[in-house]
């Protein structure tokens, strides 16, 4: 995506949303898809490079922890200064107890949910036993990182 | 979206890897079967040039750091070849810069491999 | 996405849903979104860019018909050698009658959907007073146009 | 995922409105405003250079033939530049080659306009 990043144009929020299949192949289809949504507001090419990695890293652990029962759902919600990406897989297998840990107890375990905290402002992670896992990230246009 | 693997001799005894596209979850596999079987093979010393890979995540990197791992362990090492900001700055937020020898050219990785 | 296609990936069908906001401005994100799915099929890259186009040409008709209530819905199903692509609207406006007429007497009317006819190797519109207009295309890898 | 216009004055009366990027449904309107203003101030005679534009749909074809259409009540015309083989495929389809002249380069266009 080498275009220059257009000019704000979001007034109120508004939501995007992608379902994959959970398999290694369509990871791309969310990187490219966060990427033209976050095109449509103020961030810097570097800055849409920053969300393409950390939601290709949020669906790479969702792909990993899949039965492949269900999509992983992505809901991208823009909103004038910020993008919010929550990921949703559907899988309820014991390993995202731990993924939960990880990220309550600050501690850097898996690369991929390192680099997300490094790359986004705000990242938060909650498991429910019946709904599976659900990653949500966020980053201001001209944020901290 | 894809990945292209070229693997070829160099000087003395080093062999360079060269990539080419988005090593991500999906295309990360043929990188790390390309370095395994280098390895398999009895070479332990490596250039990995990423000068025209254009994305890399935590897979890809997962496949990096396996692969200094095994040749470590013969007293060989890996040395990458990579120029894209992006791709520098994720070696620099993990740590990994530390850990592989990173160049701006492959001539400098591979005199630095001896 | 001036990238070589990829060799094709799919052994059955895969699904991947995509919903924007029934605003013009994200038009682009149906676009790039359709463009990574082709990707993985055996699609040349022209095929990919008619493609592309019949899928902007169908959210651009649903943009126009939306009454801004409900999302714009597009549902690709990808098959070993063709592409399916559903794209829904919830709108019941009257206007969608006529849309149906014009595709189903084979009467050009509209500009995009005479494109999305060319480009597309089938190409069919259904309307539900309930649920709103359904406009489905597929194009097969080296098909006949 | 933007459009760039940029419309300068050339030979005679005629003027250039030179587009860069991509002509959809939402940024059709620019383009539109562009031709609308130029018209309106009387010019009529109108080279239309596309050769930066990666993308257009029915809606631009559509600001472009609604240009035609009121320089032609003028006694003007509107030529295109057009050399991206995808671009001049879609006036192909559409049966607009036959409607306006569409130009490997902008001296050609202007050429054809006296
Ligand atoms: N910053 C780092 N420096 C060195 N080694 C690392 C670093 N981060 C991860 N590793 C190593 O890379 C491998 C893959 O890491 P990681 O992606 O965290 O594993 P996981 O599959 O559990 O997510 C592991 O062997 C880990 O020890
Ligand atoms: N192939 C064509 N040749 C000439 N004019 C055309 C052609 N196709 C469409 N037009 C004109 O372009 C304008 C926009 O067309 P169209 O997109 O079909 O309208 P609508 O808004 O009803 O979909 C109309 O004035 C129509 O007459």
């Amino acid at each position: 995506m080498n275009e220059p990043a257009s000019l704000s144009t979001i007034e109120d929020s508004a939501f995007v949303e992608l379902r994959i299949p959970p398999k290694a192949e369509w990871a791309a289809v969310a990187r490219l898809t966060v990427a033209a949504v976050a095109s449509r507001l103020d961030f810097s090419l570097d800055e849409i490079d920053d969300i393409k990695l950390a939601v290709a890293e949020a669906c790479t652990h969702a792909i990993g922890r899949s039965n492949g029962d269900h999509p992983v759902e992505l809901i991208f919600e823009a909103q004038p200064d910020s993008i919010i990406v929550t990921v949703r897989d559907f899988s309820t297998s014991p390993h995202l107890e731990s993924v939960a840990d990880e990220l309550d107890e600050n501690h850097v375990g898996g690369l991929g949910l390192f680099i997300i905290q490094s790359l986004m402002d705000d990242v938060d992670f909650h498991v429910d036993a019946g709904t599976g896992g659900e990653l949500t990230m966020a980053k201001r246009v001209g944020g901290t990182f | 979206m894809d990945i292209k693997v070229n693997v070829r001799k160099s000087a003395g005894d080093a062999y360079v890897v060269e990539l080419a596209g988005e090593i991500d979850v999906y295309t990360s596999p043929k990188v790390k079967d390309a370095i395994t079987e280098l390895i398999d093979q009895g070479h332990y010393n490596l250039v990995i040039n990423l000068e025209k890979v254009r994305y890399i995540d935590s897979t890809g990197l997962g496949v990096l750091i396996g692969g200094l791992k095994r040749v470590r362990e013969h007293g060989g090492s890996v040395n990458l070849v990579c120029t894209n900001p992006q791709i520098k700055k994720i070696f620099d937020i993990t740590g990994l810069v530390k850990i592989f020898g990173i160049f701006d050219d492959e001539p400098s990785a591979m005199k630095a491999l001896v």
